[in-house]
């Protein structure tokens, strides 16, 4: 266990999310390794759908962007842009969608637009692409990110996607069709969302992680589950896998 | 009437792309037409909106040329690799000139596009709601649906002036085959007021004939014909070469400055007089590299009495 | 898991077809499929919703058969004929029982059918304004467009309980190639609570990913699977058989009287056990008569470095 | 020209309309063989587009439907139902449309629908198909029918496809972007519309027609343009071409 790195916890601990014969929603780097190493273990029907219209890809090498020609070559189907979103995300038919960002809040408000003021930006970042839709429209919004007080805020600068607003009440009034925020991986541990308030809380400790450090990479008063579990460690044939996914390790560090 | 469609990149720009024109050059991370991007530089135009989910290298090489007065857009950055930095600099710094932005999700700005392409009167869609985006862009509205009462988010057509639109192969009369990612080729034609076909290959009308389901533009929406091999390099052309991921990763070096952007733009556009030469200049190791394993598609039959 | 998806189109119907659904038997004069339409008359469903912009011959017979309540449609006729008598007599006499009627034109009918498959709150269109359609359906509403303050048109989503959609060919999982006139195939399939695809003939899943972008429908949206050649006759596959237009003709005389009728359907639909049995029924001459020409696509290049 | 058929006058008249480069949404029938004798003709680079999403056919024989399998071996383009309402007709891309019916009005208004009353219908008409999308989009529509009384009423029963409404003016209240009624074609004249008042004018006389038969076979007192023509009569090489199309003359009676 002593030699898996951050990277590769997260991604593990991420994949065992994935059911079999749900549908995903894979982003190019971490979000891509998950949904394969989910697939080759408990996972095998799982349907991947990328953002640029193909599915059920079968890519011969690490793709760098989501619109790769290897994600094309043997893929089951491929769409126009304006169809990926509208027949697959808009239609319900994605069960977990991956996202990131600079900054996420206690509600899972994610942004990925802007650090400082919209219109005088002290850092611009890509901004929404898909993630809003994503956000907006599908069953389970899983986030893997560092655990750190820069990423995790209280409030977010700018809410580029929805997560439960200011709280479950006020997420419930957008009407939106998506489930919202579902999971938080870190490297040091797996926080949920309270099924009430909508808050994050942690729910379960990584291996070497505790309550204290995440509590001081967190900059509010994160809550804490009373069922808190320890994640169990990665298994060999869960890193033996991941490793042979990303063998020149482009993605894990 | 319609030979007169097939012309150069640089007679299609000189003819079509006017200063303070929205332009569109279409390819969500496929097919993107940088050879034409190039001869919009090398042409000087101006005051121009680039219009584009993906804005991609290609709107930072022409951000930086100072072509560009506003973007509207849906992600701004370098897939896999981080930011656009000209953007970055214009945005942030106003490096060389500062530009106006209009920004969508993914879906809204492809819907905007396809709302276009069909003249939808409006697009009504399930996002945007919650987000931070709809207070900065009073394109976005809401809407009460009369079937149960919600709130929905709507966006509006989108109609650019003019469309860059890089295909497989086409007629010579601008009937195009599109295969592999086809992102927003086709609405991007069908929404621009001109449109400029590029096409790795000129094949003869039974071709397209042969198989009219891969036909995505037809003829007579199409106002230029330009063949024009290796338009898309550093983006790809599915089946024809692959996307250059090295060059994509070494873009973030080449615009740490303005001046090392214009090194590179002094070089490679400015320096070249069109995409042939373009072309001459990349080592053949490079196009080698580039060059795709054969995967054919089983054929169908079209077959009638 | 998947390979459940493969059955007979009696244990389809059977499993996925129940009394007083909204079903959507796909095809735009294309790929109708007629055996599925005949495996709902032998399994005597009734009340049923019959969904189509063309109700053509099939739900003519079904009207016939005593299988429907309702029927929603844009065009009630049989295509360079004339009239479907059956239709007709359920609507003008009541027999064999009186039919309620949703009625709408062409696009407002696919657009509701597009707006079901991708969840679109509502969808505002260019037609129905002036027509006396829209006062007799509640359903065709108007909104203002917050755009430019005129009155548009709009309908709501359909989403059928159940389409049945023919294809080509598909793998064992349901991922299905489509070529020719593709009318509401996908959009009946993304519709529907349920979809039954029927093929001409299962491929091996590798003949499919050599041309992913020809896959309309992926397996995750299909719930049966059926292998049943010939299901579309007298409607037609491409490439496979033709329109039998004689038969579309011999309709007319057929159905003159409810009774001649009841007596087409005795022999041809209740007295045969399955599309196999029918096509036994069928004349060769007639059968070599559909036969097409061969008319094959050009291959084309995925591949990929 | 005494051998002309009335269908084959119609169909040549009508053809004379179309100009080289138009794009025109044929039906079967009439219209496709008017279509077709245009492109032999005067019109070369015609674009067919067909309501079944077949774009520029090239059919081997005469189809019996709009979606038979002839019409799609050999296209330059096929779409979808819905993509060619919307990327064609809705997309404002269609100069011409060919429309019939059993009943036109003065106005240019076109019942498709019924005869009698809508609930309880004396007769139960096809229903609009395309029609009222055709009639609401396209720049021209021109009508080929006989000219009989029961055609022509000076108020359809139904309005299936809107025509000038009750006049110009209340077809500009609409705001659709189809320009509306063109052209009436029938076997004995050819009738256009008041460009202030939307109504039905005769301005051309078929080869042996009187405009006292016309307002014999028409119901309301039908408005004679000052500038009345009389029709061309067909010549040789519109009669030849015409009947190479149709040689079984399944069309022309």
């Amino acid at each position: 266990m002593t030699d898996v790195s951050p990277s590769e916890l997260m991604v593990i601990v991420a994949a065992r999310e994935l059911k079999d014969g749900e549908s995903v929603l894979v982003g190019v780097g971490i979000p891509n390794l998950a949904a394969n190493l989910a697939k080759k273990l408990q996972a095998p029907g799982l349907n991947m759908v990328y953002e640029s219209g193909a599915v059920g890809s079968n890519p011969s090498r690490m793709p760098l962007s989501i619109g790769d020609p290897c994600l094309v070559t043997g893929a089951k189907s491929v769409c126009s842009m304006y169809e990926q979103f509208a027949y697959y995300l808009q239609g319900g038919r994605i069960d977990v969608g991956f996202l990131g960002g600079a900054q996420i809040d206690k509600y899972g408000n994610i942004n990925s637009t802007i650090i400082g003021n919209y219109k005088t930006p002290k850092v611009r970042l890509p901004g929404s692409g898909g993630a809003c839709d994503i956000a907006s429209n599908v069953k389970k919004i899983i986030v893997i990110t560092p655990h750190e007080k820069r990423r995790f805020v209280e409030k977010v600068d700018f809410k580029t996607s929805p997560g439960f607003m200011d709280g479950k009440e006020s997420w419930k009034k957008l009407g939106l069709q998506g489930g919202g925020p579902y999971a938080v991986v870190t490297n040091l541990g797996t926080m949920k969302f309270d099924e009430v308030t909508g808050e994050m809380t942690l729910v379960s400790l990584h291996p070497g992680a505790t309550v204290e450090v995440i509590k001081e990479n967190t900059p509010w008063d994160l809550k804490i589950s009373p069922k808190l579990e320890n994640t169990p460690p990665p298994t060999e044939r869960e890193i033996s896998t991941l490793r042979a996914l990303d063998p020149d390790n482009i993605y894990l560090g | 009437m319609d030979s007169t469609k097939l012309m150069t990149m640089k007679d299609a720009v000189s003819k079509f792309v006017k200063d303070g024109d929205a332009v569109y050059l279409a390819g969500f991370t496929h097919m993107i037409p940088f050879a034409a991007g190039h001869e919009i530089i090398r042409q000087k135009r101006k005051d121009l909106t680039l219009c584009r989910a993906t804005p991609d290298i290609i709107y930072d090489q022409m951000i930086a040329a100072g072509c560009a007065k506003r973007m509207m857009f849906s992600y701004a950055g370098n897939p896999g690799v981080g930011s656009l930095r000209c953007f970055r600099r214009a945005l942030e710094k106003g490096v060389p000139k500062p530009i106006e932005i209009e920004e969508y999700t993914h879906f809204g700005l492809s819907g905007r596009l396809f709302a276009g392409a069909t003249k939808m009167p409006f697009l009504p869609m399930r996002t945007n709601l919650g987000s931070d985006l709809p207070p900065e862009n009073p394109m976005m509205k809401t809407i009460k649906n009369p079937y149960t009462g919600e709130e929905v988010s709507i966006v509006p057509p989108l109609n650019p002036d003019v469309a860059v639109v890089h295909v497989q192969r086409a007629d010579a009369k601008g009937n195009c085959h599109i295969w592999g990612i086809t992102g927003e080729q086709k609405d991007a034609a069908f929404a621009a007021k001109k449109v400029i076909i590029s096409c790795e290959e000129i094949v003869d009308e039974s071709v397209i004939r042969s198989d009219p389901n891969r036909t995505l533009i037809p003829d007579f929406v199409s106002h230029a014909v330009v063949c024009e091999p290796w338009c898309a390099h550093p983006s790809y052309t599915q089946g024809y070469y692959d996307r250059d991921n090295e060059f994509y990763m070494q873009w973030d070096d080449i615009t740490k400055e303005h001046e090392t952007t214009m090194k590179y733009l002094d070089e490679w556009v400015y320096g070249v007089e069109d995409r042939a030469a373009y072309m001459k200049k990349l080592s053949s190791e490079k196009v080698l590299k580039l060059l795709p394993k054969a995967a054919y598609s089983a054929p169908v039959n079209y077959g009638s009495v």
